[in-house]
């Protein structure tokens, strides 16, 4: 089983040179922790910053700086300060290439449930529901199963969704599984020591496996 | 170039009147009003509706108005966390409609803008959607959404002239200059005031159009929700 | 009958204090030479300006700051740039106050053509019928007849419109006239030593004069 | 960051085909694209539709591209004077298509900003209504207007950095930074061109991110078609 870190790693992997990328919150924060230097990729932040650096050393801490989960930030060479109006139109109208994001169940048609609970307090969707319903990729970072061992890869999303038919890639602590609108969730990779078995009983959602599943590697 | 000045705050808020739809800047506690909104804590009106990103925290920002009952209903899209926004909701004591962040943004614009409806992507097949027109645009579904407008926008700015016009500081610039048009008043304080011809219009981003009062505001305090840094 | 520095200044009357305008190309523009600077308003460009200043001397002379007219102008203090999508948010959006246009025709109702003459090269409406449909005060300048006498002010317009309803006040060579969605063309002042009966003979369409009307008076 | 410059003009208009959807910057002849203006006659290509608010005169501008016959149509608001325009439009070798400034440029936000269909007052009531979806919001009338989309995107800036992100000077800033993200590839010739880093990032005008391609160009004539002096 990958842990949190593990799946930001793989993740990483994903990210191509030249990329516009948005990453939410949790997990999704730790892949530019793993993007290799030699790629050339911009960090958005919908609250209105292209070029997303790292956290500011004490003495440079500005409140007029911040990331979209509200916390301070730094720029890198190059970066551009935008209105909210201008970042969605970035988002809305396709130019941010990748959105990782997390996610509390999604569903074999690619739907994606992350912004609220019956019953419990709802804070409410921020960006989401605009970034999955306009980015051309997106990937989910999220655990398989609840903690009381439920799968959160489903046949139809139980929770209220977020967006339809938008997520194209999920990497969770047991494996990476592409979504395919004829076959479901397809296993791609395997998590060290996991089995294709029990990816297969954690997976309420249809699952399709083709010839040999690697597992993942890590270097 | 007409003057758009006023004293201060207390002066800029004296007409809000109970039952006001006002817009508020910022984006979590950075860039917002903190002036005006001291000073309408010290107006005796309620019922206002606030359309706002986030609704502050408990004892700063647009929390200290929950906390004195001045508002009936939040839009927003990120309430966050605020103990007293929960208990007023769970109690029935407050309204709340969420709207997703982009789409609040682009309400926003389109306010200004003269814009009565436009077509989005956001909340196809959601909650979101119930109640809302959809349409197919080349192969895609998209929902139609309406202009929002308000009363009063009150917004925060880094640097401003007399004319209005507006420049602001990092990503504290946010829903401020988008919701100027979208108020009938808009009201902006900021944090350093100059004489009209002393920013480069060329550099201005908020034009002074949009602004019929401006103040100088004091002692802000900029709090910051996370704050993080690297070693 | 007035000249066409008259039907200007006559029209500088209406400007009120704290007021953004946009003067379009012709008698229009000769307005802002007779606004009183006691008055601060605002003269709108919408290529990109608000706060049109005037003619530059010729070792001012910039390329890149020129009017709607294309006309080489300079800014005043307090002057903002922007494109041109925000430009018409401020027109569509009513921020602009008053409109001051030039017009083939006007209806009755407020109608007015001035951007085609079917069977002439059409040059096309540029930013006329964003102006008319969206300021709040649209006050048109122009001859009350043609050249070869026929009134230009009709119960319809004959050529193409530009957009409806939409004109409140007319300042011709002859008169000053008002538009009512009842009266028609309501007739509020004279040109100095014009008759209401030329002005009624002059006028296709409806007019209606209420007592006595008054001549203009220039300073 | 990403790097994003190309050598000259030559090489970033290179690959554009015949039949291409241009969108091009400037209105008047400030602010337009001078450099690949030229580099684009020296290309065999023709059918070009071109966006552009205006079709530069007969020996400048876009009116050097009709001159040579590569335009098959033309998207404007307002076409001028042009002797060979008007020519080729009445002798049918060009159509053109009027559009309402105003309607033109938020057609070219909406399609740079993934707004399929918006609401516009502009042009109600006049042939430009013809054949669109009206209707009536809080008791006034508006047309239904589309998105425009670009192949390529040609614009002109000031200062530019190797990132793509773009300030524009005085008027010429025009149509230029709300077509860059309408095109799907879009091409920016900068007066001046720095290193990622060397510009404001509170101060630049369009975002890095709409920007494929960026050079900075070279023997700017800027032509004035109305000079006009004080004296």
């Amino acid at each position: 089983m990958l842990t949190k870190n593990q799946i930001a790693q793989r993740i990483a992997k994903e990210v191509k040179n030249g990329q516009y990328i948005n990453l939410g919150i949790g997990i999704p924060t730790l892949v530019a922790n793993y993007i290799p230097d030699h790629l050339e990729v911009v960090l958005q932040s919908e609250n209105g910053l292209l070029g997303i650096g790292p956290f500011p050393k004490e003495e440079d801490i500005d409140p007029d700086l911040i990331n979209a989960g509200k916390q301070t930030i730094t720029m890198v060479k190059g970066s551009v300060l935008f209105n909210s109006a201008e970042s969605f139109a970035m988002i809305r109208g396709g130019h941010v290439h990748l959105t990782i994001l997390g996610a509390m169940e999604v569903s074999e048609k690619g739907d994606i449930a992350n912004w609220k609970i019956p019953g419990k307090m709802v804070k409410g969707m921020g960006g989401a529901m605009d970034l999955v319903a306009s980015a051309e990729n997106i990937i989910v970072a999220m655990q398989h199963c609840s903690r009381d061992g439920q799968s959160k890869l489903l046949a139809e999303c139980s929770l209220p969704i977020t967006g339809i038919k938008c997520v194209k890639k999920i990497v969770t602590d047991l494996a990476v599984l592409e979504v395919d609108p004829e076959l479901g969730f397809v296993l791609k990779e395997r998590a060290p020591g996991v089995s294709v078995e029990e990816i297969k009983a954690k997976t309420a959602g249809k699952l399709t496996v083709e010839g040999e599943v690697p597992e993942m590697v890590f270097e | 170039m007409i003057n758009k000045t006023v004293k201060d705050a207390t002066e800029a808020v004296a007409d809000i009147p109970s039952g006001a739809m006002l817009m508020m800047g910022g984006f979590g506690l950075s860039g917002i009003p903190e002036n005006c909104i001291s000073a309408l804590l010290k107006r005796d009106i309620n019922n206002l509706t606030i359309v706002s990103n986030n609704a502050g925290v408990d004892d700063f920002g647009i929390g200290l108005l929950l906390k004195k009952h001045m508002v009936k209903k939040m839009i927003s899209s990120y309430v966050g966390e605020n103990a007293e926004f929960e208990r007023q909701l769970l109690q029935g004591e407050l309204e709340v409609e969420l709207i997703p962040q982009g789409t609040l943004a682009e309400r926003v614009r389109a306010g200004g803008a003269g814009i009565p409806a436009f077509f989005t992507p956001a909340g196809v097949g959601t909650e979101v959607a119930e109640g809302k027109e959809t349409r197919e645009f080349d192969g895609k579904v998209y929902l139609m959404e309406r202009w929002l407008k308000a009363d009063f926008s009150i917004i925060k700015a880094w640097k401003g002239d007399t004319a209005g016009n507006l420049i602001f500081k990092g990503t504290a610039r946010n829903f401020n200059p988008i919701m100027a048009p979208a108020g009938k008043i808009c009201i902006a304080e900021v944090e350093e005031l100059v004489e009209a011809g002393g920013l480069d219009p060329n550099e201005i981003h908020c034009p002074g159009i949009y602004v019929q009062r401006i103040f100088q505001g004091k002692d802000y305090e900029k709090r910051i929700e996370q704050r993080t840094v690297s070693n």
